[in-house]
This record gives C-alpha cells, structure tokens and sequence, in this order.
C-alpha cells in the first residue's frame, strides 16, 4: 500500500472495527446491517460513529430488508456497506444477484462463523464455496477479498470500495472470527482513490437529463444474453487486471502451500518453524480469492515437488488450485471444518511431506 | 523471542481488560502483538478468556496450541486450561478461588496468588484481583516493563472511572511484589 | 379488626412452611429475596462453581410455605414443603 | 400528430399526463394497473415533482414502471420495494420517493419489508394495487385472494381453513404509529376515480411535508386472470371487492411532529 | 436426593414441572425467560400433553428449548419458527406444536412468518418473549426497544424520528382474522405470574379446541443487556414498559367455527 | 430405469408436470411453494392433484417461508416438495443450509430462468453454481440431478426423494424452462423404493422413547468439527456411490462433448449429424452434476483428443471438468448465457474442431 | 324544474365536446363504451396490429366533453376537447 | 425422417391447442414427438408460439433454428419467423389477417389461406381458424394422417366443449381441401 506523507501512527485495533475504520476512510457513510455473531463490533461501532461525522446507520429489520437498504443507496450513488455472517449472508443471495444484474456497487462483509445452518460461531471458512461461486442465482461474479491482518482488514475494505465502483458490481470481504475479533496495531494509511468519484448513472431525479433506471430484468429478445455477454466481460477484465496475491518466502522452496486468510496467518507461524529447520516451504496465499490467481498458482505448482492446500473447511479452494493447475498429482491437502488447524499441526504436516521423521 | 499468554476466569472479572493492557503496553514497547479474545458464545456468563502473544518478529498465529504461560483466576479455566499449557510454562493461579492442590503438573512454573485476598484486603475492591495476577504475570515473565503497564492504564480505563487508575497502578505491583516475593 | 388479627397470628414465630434452594444452580439473581413477603432468604457468601454467591434460607422461622419465591425463581433452584 | 381543437372545441380537457411516456402499455385489456399509472403520474405533475422522484417498481405486472413514468426508476425484488426506497431516501432525504407494488408483492413476500417501513415511519409513499391474483405468473392465490374465489394455485377455491383470510393491508398499516396515511381507493366508476385522486393527493403531500409512511391501496381488476370480461372485472371490484376490503381513509395524521 | 417433607411439611407445594428437565439452564441471573420455560412447562403437564408435542425452537436466547423441555424440539432458523411449525402441524395435525420466540426472531426478522401464520389461522401456539432487545447477540436495538433506550446498536438512545416506534405485536396480530388468542403478560409478581399461567392455559385451549392461532407475549427482562441489575430490570417492566406495552387479553375467540 | 410387470402407457406430459407425477408416484403427500416464471405448472398440478389423494398443497407467502415449511414437514418425517426459479431458490438458501446442517431430507426442484437478478425466463444454466456448489453457507452438499428429457423429469425426481431420505439431506433437481415446459411422450414406470420407509430420527412427540430434536447448532468444544466430519463422510459416500452419467455414442471418439440437461439434449442432435459425416463424436452426460463423475470425466478426457464442455452460461462446470482431469490442454468451450445453442451451432463447432473446412 | 330544462337542453343535438381515440392503442376492453354516460363509443369492426377490434367514436353528436371515457380509459387512448 | 414446424399467432388463436394435437397424434402413430411452447412471458397478450419436432427416431433439441415449416396465424408471427424458415420449407399463412404480399422470400413453399374468412363463412366461427390452417398444414406436410387427428381432438378439447368435435373435423377438413385445391 502507498503512503501519503501524512503523520501515520499505529493503533490497537480489533479487525472488525479496522474495516468499519477502511470503509469511513474511504468516504462510506452508509452503514446497514442487522447484528450476528462474530461480527456485531461493526454495527456497534457503525452506530456510534457514523452519525458524528453526518452519516446513516440504520439497523434493518432482516438481512433481507439490509441488501435492499443496500441497493436502495446504491443506486443514489452513495457508498454503503453492511456485514454479516453465514445465515445473513444466506439471506442476501437474492439481492446480491439483483445488485450484479442491475450493476450495483456495494461492500458486503462475511465474517463467516461456522455452517451448516445454525452452526456455531468458531472459526471457519466453508463460505468459500458461497463467496467465490457466488451463492445467489444466475451465475454473476463479485470481488472477493481475503484478510489476514488487521491492517489488510482496514486496507482491503478500502480496495473492495474501489473495486466495487470501478467494476460497478458488488464486493465482498471475507473474513472470520480470529481476524475479525483479534487486535493488533495497524497503520491508518491514507486513503487514495483509485477510481472516479462521479457516478452519472445514479438515480437522483432526471433534472436536466431523460430519466434512467438501474434494473436487470431484460425480457425482449436475446436482451439478457447480451446483458451477461457485458457482465462476462467485466468479470474477464477483473481475471485480468484485479488479481491480488502474496508470495511468501516461497524462494527455492519444495512445498508451496496454498492457504488465504487465518489458515495462511496460522501457516506463517509453520512455515517460519520449517525454514528455521531447513525445509524448503513457502506459501501462495491468494488475497482476491476471485479473481483467483490461476496462473501464479499454476507457476507455482509446475516448480515445486508438493502443493499443500490448507483450509478451515473439508476442500473448497481445493477446486480451484485444481482448476488452475495441471499438476493435480502434486496437490495435497490439509483441512479441518469449522476449526483452526494448529501451527503445531501445519508444522507436522510440512515436515511429513518434507520427509522428517516425526 | 516470541511468547504467549492465555488468560482466563469468569466473566465480569477483568480477563479482557488486562489483555488489553498487555497487548498496549506490548506495542508501546515497539513489538509485534496480537490480542485474541473469547468472542461471544451468543449468550452470557460462563467464562472469559484472551490470548495475547507478543514478538520481535511478525506473528502469525494469534491463536496457539500449547501456551507459554497461563493466568488462571477460576476453578474451571484451570480444568479447562492446565493440559495444554507447555511443559516448563509459566502459570499464576488466583489462588482465592482456584484450589492450588488442583494443579496437578509439577512440570510447570507455578505461582498461586490470592488475588482476591490480596485486593480486597490491600486495595479495597474485589474487581482489581486481575490487575493483582496481571502485575504478578509481567513480574515472572518479564514481557514489557511495569511503567509501561502504568502508562497504558488511561488507554484501558474509561474517562468515567480515571480517579482510581493510582488504584489500579498499586494492584498491579502488589503483584509484581508477591511475585518477586514467592517466586 | 378481624384481618388485623388473623395478620397477627401469621407473623407469629411458627413456620408454615419450609423451603430448599439449590446452592449450584443459583445464580444469586436476589428475585427470590425480594420476592418473599417474609424476608426469609438472603444471598450468601459463598460463591457456588458458576461463580455466584447463592441465596440461602435465612430465616426458616418466618416461612409461611407460599412458594411465591419458587414461583419467582427462574432457575427453579427453590422447591417448597407445607 | 394530432389536430388540436378540430371542430371547434379549444380546450383540451383530457390528455396524456406530462410525467406518462407516450407508449403502448403491455397491461391487458381492461386491467385498471393502466388507470392507477395515469393518476399516479398526473399527481406528479401537480407537485412538479417529474425531475425530483426515485420511483421503486416491483415485481408484477407493474414491473415496467420505468417505461412508462418518466422518472428515474430503481427496479427492487419481489417485494422489497420499500426497502429499496428506504435505502433511497435515507441517502437523499430531498428526494420524492415512491414505490408501486402489486398484493402479491406487497402483501405475501413483502409483508415484512412494508410493515417495517410504515413502522419506522419511512417517509416514503406506498401505491399498492390489489387486485386478488398474482397477476404476472399467472392468476395465482394472493393473500388478498377472496374466500372462495378460485385462482390457478386454489382451483377449488380459496378455503380459510386451509388458506386464511384475505389480508386487509390498509387497516394493518393504518395501526402503525409511523404510518401518516393509509386509505384504500377504487377506479372502477368516475367517482372513485375522482376520490382515488384525492387520496394519493394526499398521500404525496404527507411525503412533502414529511409526516412519514404514507400508502393507497387500489382495489384493481386482473380480467385475464379472472376469466371475465373487463366490465364484468369492475364490477366485481364495485360489489363483493369493496364489500370486504371497505374504501375510505383509515389514517390521516394532521401534524408533522408526530409524538 | 432430596428428603421431601423434611421438619414435618408434608405436601411439597412447588417443583420442577415433569416436562422441565433437570438441568441447569445458560440464562443470565434473573432473566425471566427461566419463568418463562417454567410456565410452558407446566403448562404442557397440566394438559397432558408432553407426548404429543412437538416444539419449535428459535435463535436467540431461548435456542437450548431442546435442552430444557422435555418434548420433541425441531429448531428453527432465525424468524421461520412459525413456518417451521406450520409444516410440522400440516404433517401432523392431532399434534400440539408452539413456537418459542424472542422479540428479534418474531418482531423484526420473523414478522412476515407470523404475520402469515396467524392470518392463516395456522392451528399453533406461539410463546413470545419481548425484552426490548436482541439478549442472544449482546443487547442490540430490537423492534421493540423502547424510544430513548439505549443499547449497542443505538447508543444515542432509540430515535423514532430515525429508528422509529416499538412496535406492539400482541395488539397487531389481534387484528388478524385467523388469529384465535392474542394476550400479553408479564411475570414480575406473582399475581401477573398467574396471570401469565393463565393465557398460556387459554393459548394451549384453542389449539386444542382448533381455534386457530394462539399467542402470549411476555414482558421480560434482560438484566445483562440492559445493565441493570435483576430486581431494577424487573422494574422496568413493571413501569415504564407494561406503559407502553399494556398488559392484556387482546383477542379471544369464543367459537369454534369462526366464519 | 427398470420396469415392473404392471402395463405401461405412454402419455404426452409436460416436463414440469412429470415431476409432480414423479413426487407422486414416489409418495410425496405435501408440496410447499410461491409462483414463480417457468416452472408454475408445478404449484398448479399439485394444488389440483393432491388434494384429491389426501395430500396437502399449501402455498407459502415467500420462498423463504417456503424452504421452513418443507423444514417442518420433513423434519415430522414426511415426504415433501418444493420448486422455484432462480430468484425463489436465493431465498431459500439459507433454509437449505440449515436442512443439510440439520440433516433433514427433501427435494427441491429449480427450473432455472436466466439471472442474474430478476433476469428474463430464457432458458439457461447461469444457476450450476448455486445448485452444485451449494449456495447458502458453511459447506453443505447435496445431489444435484439434470434430467434432460420428460421421461428423466418423472424418473429422477423419483430418485431424488430417494437419494434425499437415504443420505438424510436435500436434492436438487436441475431443470430449465426448455425440459420444463417441454412436452414429450414419456412412460409412468412404477416407483420401486430403494430406502426403507422409516424415520426413526422424526419428530411424532416423544411417547415411548426419549425426547429428540433436529437442529444445527453445535456449540460445545469442537462439537461442530465433529459434526462437519459426520456430514463430510457421508457426502465422500455420495460421492463413491451415486454418481450418474450417460455415455452416448463415444465409441471410439476423439472428440467428447461434456453437457448435461438441455444443453446435452441439443447436442444429442449436433451429434447425430455429425456421425452422419463420419465424425469421431460422442458425449459424456452428467446426470448428476454432485456427485460429479469426476473419474468418468478424467477416463475419457485421457482418451480423446478434445474435450467440448457446452453450457448454457459462460463457463461453470467447466470448472468441474478441469478439477476431475489434468488434461487442462484437451479442454474447448462453448457456452451462451441465457439462451439455448441451436444445434447448427454445436454441430458447427464440432466441424471446426474436427478439423472439416466450414 | 330547472334541472329538467338543463338536462334537455343537453340532450340536443348540439355537441359540446370531442374526443379521438387511438386506434392502433385501444385493446377494445370497452370500459368507455360503458362508462360514456351518452353511449358515443362503440367497438368497431377493424382489427389494429395488437389484434384488436378498438373502440371508435361512434356517436359523436351527442359528445358532451365531459371527459369521463378519458379518465376510465387504462390504456390512455382518449383524448378530449372542449 | 425429422421434421418440425412452428406456429405463431396472437394468444387466444388456437395456437397451443394445434401444436398438442398435432403432438397427439404423431405419439399415437408411434413417432417421437416433442412440443415446445413459447411459455409466460410473465404477461399476457402478445404472441403465442410453439414447435412441434417429429421424427422416426430419438429427438435431441425440441428447438430448433432453421425449421422445415412455419404456420403464420398474424402479421407480427411473419415478421418474427419468415427470416429463419429454412430453403424450401413450407408456409401456411392465414391470408385473412396476414398480407401474403409481404412474403419477401420466394425460395419457400407458400400456402395462402384465408383461415378465418373460411372459418367465419363456412364453419361459423373464427375460433376454428387455427384447426382450418393444421389441416392445410398436415395435408402439405403429411407428418401424420387426419384420421389420427381426428381420434386425437376429444384429447384436446375439454369434456364441456365435446360437442363442438365435430365441427372441429370439419374445419381440418377444410383446410385439408383448400391445401390439396390450391397447393
Ligand atoms: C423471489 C421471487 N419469487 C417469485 C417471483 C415471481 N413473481 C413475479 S411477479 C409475482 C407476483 C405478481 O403478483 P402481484 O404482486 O399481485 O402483482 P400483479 O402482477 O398482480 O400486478 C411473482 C410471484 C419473483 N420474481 N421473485
Ligand atoms: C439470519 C440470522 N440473522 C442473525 C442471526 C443472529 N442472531 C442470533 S439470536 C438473534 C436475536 C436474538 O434476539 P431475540 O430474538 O430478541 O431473543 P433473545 O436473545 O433476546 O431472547 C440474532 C440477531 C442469526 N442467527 N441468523
Ligand atoms: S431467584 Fe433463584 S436464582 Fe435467583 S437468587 Fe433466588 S434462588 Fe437464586
Ligand atoms: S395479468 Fe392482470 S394485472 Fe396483469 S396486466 Fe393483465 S389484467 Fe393487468
Ligand atoms: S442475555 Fe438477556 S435474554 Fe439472554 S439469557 Fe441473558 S438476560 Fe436472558
Ligand atoms: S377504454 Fe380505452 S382501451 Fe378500452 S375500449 Fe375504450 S379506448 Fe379502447
């Protein structure tokens, strides 16, 4: 991330409030949100300041009632967020197709917790599927944006508001307990805009222009087949210009894990344990989760001896390292749903494949 | 040098405000932290506990399987927490209410202080008794300086409560002290 | 008056009833304490495994056998004899 | 173009309204969804409000909304439309919004979104045209369906042992503390027309002086769906119709500072 | 085991309720949804009828109804317990189902569903337990947080200019046709206590008698979320919000046959 | 299909119409729905239907309250039935999760419309993702059938109630308004179970045994891992046991189309004009599409020169395709969102790839 | 009476109003036809490209301009003077 | 042998009614059959359509791009299908509400019927237009022979309308006749 010169000084923060600090960095001042566990600290922290700097909290009645406040302000051409978690998210699929279709931009934010149904709140990430593929109906796309730091909690929210107005589309962070509740100091960096702030398609009364309509129902003809023709290549021009990744210390390395999120954070802690004993492991860990790095991850497999997929869930992103890759027969996976595995557990796993004894 | 922490007691106790404390105090010092708290279990009572790991490098995992010190400060954190503490660790028990003949490990360093006896005999209230095992913590492991503890009090205390951070700055070394004093 | 007498004979110092409040399964909300017409329980000072200084029954000598505070007790620590 | 005054008669006494798109409409014959269109863009005109609204359509028949009013117009799910219009003017206040939603929309799946809104108080204004069916699918059962009445979904007739009551929306709303206006109007003989005016007359004007939530409901004909013809359809509405969902104002809140 | 008549008391004049498992509950000290479950539970003996009941949890912080109540529990998602047990009473009509549901699951996620349910005159009993807050997910703003209260979610104090009013379940379901029995409660004092015991008596009676649909609202408290100590919260129930929310019989169906 | 003794008569039937008489043929008594463009046939038929036999039509106010209704009667352990339409089917999601998370069995049928959002009623196949990858939250599964003909409408719809008591969770039947509104001769072949009728787990009231309750949360220690693997076990078994596919005409093929439902139907056509050239072309249908026939995928894959995914989006099972082979370079796409491709079309490309001048 | 004079007066063959309809927009749903309280409207016997039979101006003499086919028409094909 | 038609009127035709029939009666002389109505556009008026693909063997697409054969009931139907009838494939057009002058191709089998002229004059109602067009259809085409109709129309035409039957043969009959008069 690119600093201004301006006086930045570190702050403890918890994960969940550095994105509500990301979103009012980036000129967001609409929050709606109805409140679930792990992720209340937002709308708290939402109500408490955006209507001392004039903006709106409003809490809705149902995650359904919130993605249609969403659209609602969308579609004045105003920023807005909300976040939820697992059931919430759920309740959004509808809406969320509806924002793609009518090409809406928007910041949603899963800190997931973990499924099926009711579930439990430990840590998780079996949302992958529902985020990436898109959980609403109609096969429409949207950025997704995996933290693993407070610090990208806050920078990452601020990129998703970027995203979501450059590609007029929704965007997603997703999250989960450890990093939405954990604190630790972050940089206020400044935010600087990427995109233009000027959004002539809003719907603020038809003075002085014909009136117009943000809508996705297309009925005559083949209209909606060249409708997602368009929308295909929005999401083609995001593969392409959008993917967002971190090597780390993947220099000469055997095994290349393959990890977002709290798995890859928790995979550092192993992976400094095996470099300090001489294993050759490194880690690939995808910050868009899509657009996927296909071709980085395909680089990467064709290198090294072992491809270790790492996740909070029985094998998601698993089918996307496959999808990327030829190399299947190098690709190994380590996952637990619905449960962080342990550094001490990676770390047993990496010395396995490296051929340590136990 | 990384090392970890996990606190634990009831709730209402004070576990995540001394956390906190910590975890400032850590990053005032100019180290990496990280500060993970038992977050909601939907409903109220029952226990509260945080991890708090503090490093000269960048942490990874916030969150750990085997930790370095315990700060137990009720009967059922230590059930729940005593196995997993890592051999030669470092462990204060709140000895007013966890009975010390229940620590049944004699591969760990352990400190029993009665911290609600201490507080509220020496200080005059029952809820400084963690600031009393926090004091007694940093005192055994040495993580960040007391004054730094001392400055980062305004940071943890609301503005409301601000006339009894003397207060709070004498539980804490009345830890410090017994823990010099029975180490 | 009529009443005032049958209310003399109650505050009498023999009990009616007899209560039993379960010391674990308190949580020393103090309802039944406030409950009681009779004043006959308290909060204590031990604190119970959950971590609560339970009620206790204080003054057994004052129970009339109500049951008005196990009709109170939403931990239905307080079971009742008469 | 048309020859203005042709015979001798000057004035024009009846044309299109300014705020209707002068095109074909894709409503069946007969369906009064036409004539709720018309009053409600000739309000617009009387309030000058055409380069100042945010329309919110739904999903219906009355989808197309934004072919036919020329105001900007967001497209919301089914039966989300005051949501929408909730997120809409809550970003721009000075905005006039308004959503126009059929039963099925407005009284099955948007129960909730509307009840919510009314109950805040939302100052937005509802147009809701029941018409007993669902009409765009088809003629289904609504909950405003009539005991009885037979639909595609009750073909032996709406039984209330099984489906319940037809709902009474504009009573529901009208016990809401944050709703300013609710009456219920029909367009099936000049006069209704003339009172169906008045009301969202009033209705917009609770809008503009900010009194909160305000609705119409228009007692409607769907003639495709119930199998008759458009005369016989209005007078269903003239008898048995308004015979169960009485016409009037069931609100009517005369100050803005409401509490 | 306890010694029963011990000192010479023989008659044991208050237990646990058969149906009321023994077991300690996760409830916070003094919150009334303790009381609550006793006088379902109670209630269930009374008529017999813990063999034939299926319950239908909600979320919030009553889900652990399966824990508590000796019967057949199937939970719900947030909101949908009355759906739940409309298709658990269409499968299995000569059973006794309820719904347990807080004021954030029935009042703001969940309206549409009950709504519905009681205008179908869905055969069902709702309990419904209003403490002005979401308890489960830490105290924020519900529908039916009083105006100026201050909670998580609205720390300026519930606005209704913004947030709008709390909104009175027991009066808007009374309105519903299918709806049997509507009465709100409160267990504060023993005298509403057996107040209470008796709604929930009549609620279980129509189901029973196939009235239609049945609920009783409680006013509860939420110590925890409101930071109030227990004997305080209870209180406020007794003033300012049985004000707002007066207690009472809403609805009583006298007839069977209702049409 | 096998066929039992009774005699068999051909009527001409709508798809959508099949599938009620494949419900009822299976024993399905209770049908939950909202109408929805295209598949309202289905509410119509059973409204009418069920009544008569003793069964229970209702009609829901929503979707959502839809998927809850099924929840209940499938939990009183009765078979039960719903269908929609992209949106429709969004909101049902989170519903669908808590089934597969409660392990409550029902089938759900979805004839597809184009999206995203509301979309237009051409017919598509934008909704696979939602479908196979599970659109609600936390990582469920669940079999995902695509009839192609009137005929599999009644068939597998049967095997869905099947598949959905066996395993204890939801199916999908994936269907789109072209098999839906379509009308074939098609046989009603007699329903032989393959499951034992009890329900041991239903909720009847507790008489004679102890209390029971479905639900999903699992909040004690790792109770939810545990129950994550539980359900993980039981879709590896879906996955060794229930795939299905239809092999057709790939005897000695170099080329392999891989399409399911309409989209194979169409190409069924191409196909036969094709061998008619003396072109080398066969196909590979899914009938299934979870569980994938990954392993039959892969065998074939390896053994032709090209490898013609055809799908009615942009590109979403192709994704499963390249997860089943490593022969990533073998694979061809053709696909149109929201509209179906004309059989000159494939035919075209088939040309093209076997290399005949056009 | 008065009235009575008033209302003969209009009965004269006197038009005091005019209307068009548009043909190609009518869908013949008659409710001018009945709404007209002079009868003027019929439906003709034309077919329009949306394959109706549309309403024409049958009776124009008796035309008042009252406007009230106008305000009854949905589909907005009447236009009055004056 | 494959072949396959479209039809296309205003709703309210007959349309759908004609392409069942014709399904009908393919089933019963044991061809495969498949029929695809232009289903809700979640509106009504407009247009109504559907294919009817009949063949000796397995149908693969009930659509199709180019087809063999277009039964034009009104103007707008011509405008919309005439592009795609394949070269040398037939065209009944109803001449009673489409003008045959704007057949702009001449590479096509043109039958000009004035179905409902011939409906109205000879049969006594418009309703059966589209039945007078089938029979000039079948006749051309030969896909299956009226006898099979005529036994399929109890199967289309509901219990309450079974005495209009036999006007019903009538009017495929005079569509036949008029085929084999003017084809
Ligand atoms: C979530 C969802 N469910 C169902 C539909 C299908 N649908 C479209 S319009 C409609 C109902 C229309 O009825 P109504 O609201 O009464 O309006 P009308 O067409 O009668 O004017 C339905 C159910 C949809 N588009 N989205
Ligand atoms: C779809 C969905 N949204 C949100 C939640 C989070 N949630 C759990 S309980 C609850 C509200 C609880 O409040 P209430 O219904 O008033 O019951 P109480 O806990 O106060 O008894 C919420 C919002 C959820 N589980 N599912
Ligand atoms: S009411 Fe019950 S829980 Fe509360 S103090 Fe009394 S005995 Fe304890
Ligand atoms: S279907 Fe009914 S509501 Fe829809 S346009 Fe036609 S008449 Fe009007
Ligand atoms: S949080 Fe509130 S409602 Fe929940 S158990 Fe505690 S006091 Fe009761
Ligand atoms: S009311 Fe309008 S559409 Fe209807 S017949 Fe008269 S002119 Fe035609």
């Amino acid at each position: 991330m690119s600093r201004g010169a301006a006086v930045i000084h570190r702050t403890l923060m918890k994960g969940n409030e550095a994105i509500c600090a990301g979103a009012i960095a980036a000129g967001c001042r609409f929050y709606y949100g109805y409140p679930i566990t792990p992720q209340n600290d937002i709308p708290e922290y939402m109500s408490a300041h955006l209507p001392r700097i004039g903006g709106t909290f409003l809490q809705a009645e149902s995650e359904v009632a919130t993605i249609n406040f969403i659209l609602g302000t969308s579609a004045s051409g105003r920023r807005v967020m909300t976040s939820s978690s697992g059931p919430g998210i759920s309740l959004m699929q509808e809406g969320l197709s509806y924002m793609a279709g009518s090409e809406l931009p928007a910041v949603v934010v899963n800190i997931s917790r973990s499924g099926p149904g009711l579930g439990g709140i430990a840590p998780s990430q079996g949302d992958y599927f529902q985020a990436v593929k898109c959980g609403g109906h109609g096969g429409y796309r949207m950025p997704v944006l995996a933290p693993h730091s407070v610090q990208e909690m806050y920078s990452l929210t601020m990129l998703a508001f970027d995203l979501a107005d450059k590609y007029r589309n929704p965007a997603m962070i997703l999250g989960d307990a450890i990093v939405g509740q954990m604190k630790e100091p972050y940089e206020q960096t400044p935010y600087v805009s990427s995109v233009p702030a000027e959004k002539p398609w809003a719907l603020t009364g038809c003075a002085g222009r014909p009136r117009q309509h943000l809508k996705s129902l297309y009925l005559k003809d083949n209209a909606i087949e060249v409708h997602n023709w368009k929308l295909h290549g929005k999401y083609r021009r995001m593969e392409e210009d959008e993917v967002r990744f971190e090597n780390y210390r993947l220099d000469g390395a055997r095994i290349a894990i393959v990890a977002f999120g709290t798995a890859a954070r928790v995979s550092k802690t192993a992976i400094q344990w095996a470099r300090d004993e001489g294993i050759a492991v490194g880690m690939l860990r995808p910050i868009t989760l899509y657009p996927f790095p296909e071709t980085q991850v395909d680089e990467v497999a064709r290198k090294v001896d072992v491809v270790l997929v790492i996740e909070m869930n029985t094998g998601q992103m698993l089918q996307d390292v496959k999808m990327s890759t030829p190399c299947h027969d190098k690709i190994r996976f380590l996952g637990k749903p619905c449960a962080m595995p342990t550094p001490e557990e990676i770390h047993g796993e990496i010395r396995r494949l490296a051929g340590k004894a136990e | 040098m990384t090392t970890d922490v996990v606190m634990a007691g009831f709730g209402g106790q004070g576990i995540l405000m001394i956390g906190n404390l910590l975890s400032l105090a850590a990053m005032e010092e100019g180290k990496h932290v990280t500060y993970f708290p038992a977050y909601g279990v939907e409903m109220r009572g029952g226990t509260a506990n945080c991890t708090v790991v503090i490093s000269d490098e960048e942490i990874g995992s916030p969150v750990v399987g085997s930790p370095k010190a315990c700060v137990i400060m009720n009967g059922p954190s230590l059930e729940k927490y005593l196995p997993d503490l890592r051999r030669g660790g470092i462990l204060v028990i709140n000895s007013s209410l966890v009975e010390p003949s229940n620590v049944d490990r004699d591969d760990v360093r352990l400190l029993s202080i009665p911290a609600n006896d201490i507080a509220r005999q020496v200080l005059g209230s029952q809820q400084l008794a963690s600031m009393v095992a926090l004091g007694a913590y940093v005192a055994l492991a040495g993580v960040v300086s007391m004054d730094t503890l001392f400055e980062c009090l305004p940071k943890v205390i609301s503005r409301k409560y601000e006339k009894f951070i003397p207060l709070n700055v004498n539980a804490l070394k009345e830890g410090e002290s017994f823990a010099r004093n029975h180490a | 008056m009529q009443s005032n007498q049958a209310a003399g004979k109650s505050i009498a110092k023999e009990p009616t009833g007899r209560i039993e409040i379960d010391f674990e399964r308190c949580k020393a909300c103090e309802l039944c304490v406030f409950a009681c017409p009779k004043g006959c329980i308290e909060i204590g000072a031990k604190i119970n495994r959950q971590g609560y200084a339970a009620a206790f029954f204080a003054r057994p000598e004052d129970c009339t056998g109500c049951a008005i505070c196990a009709e109170t007790c939403p931990d239905v620590c307080i079971e009742v004899w008469r | 173009m048309k020859e203005k005054g042709k015979g001798g008669f000057g004035k024009n006494v009846y044309r299109r309204p300014e705020s209707l798109v002068d095109v074909k409409t894709h409503f069946c014959p007969g369906c009064h969804h036409g004539i709720a269109h018309k009053i409600l863009a000739e309000t617009i005109d009387r309030f000058c409000l055409r380069e100042k609204t945010v329309g919110v359509a739904c999903v219906g028949c009355s989808v197309f909304l934004y072919d036919y009013i020329d105001v900007d117009v967001a497209e919301a799910p089914h039966g989300r439309a005051p949501a929408v219009a909730t997120g809409v003017k809550r970003a721009q206040p000075d905005r006039f919004v308004f959503t126009y939603q059929g039963d099925g929309d407005l009284a099955a799946i948007g129960t909730s979104e509307v009840i919510h809104a009314a109950n805040r108080g939302e100052n937005i204004t509802v147009i809701f045209v029941n018409n007993t069916t669902y009409g765009m699918t088809g003629g289904q059962m609504a909950p405003t369906t009539m005991l009885g009445q037979k639909t595609s979904t009750s073909p032996y007739g709406r039984d209330f042992r099984k489906d319940g009551y037809p709902i009474k929306m504009a009573e529901l709303l009208a016990t809401l503390e944050g709703t300013a206006y609710s009456a219920r109007v029909a367009t099936s003989t000049p006069a209704q027309i003339r009172k169906a005016k008045e009301a969202v007359r009033k209705a917009f004007d609770m809008q503009i002086k900010e009194m909160g939530f305000s609705i119409v409901e228009f007692l409607s004909t769907c003639p495709t769906n119930w199998g008759m013809k458009p005369i016989d359809a209005q007078k269903r509405v003239l008898g048995e119709m308004s015979e169960y969902f009485p016409l009037g104002v069931y609100k009517e809140r005369k100050q803005a500072d409401f509490l």
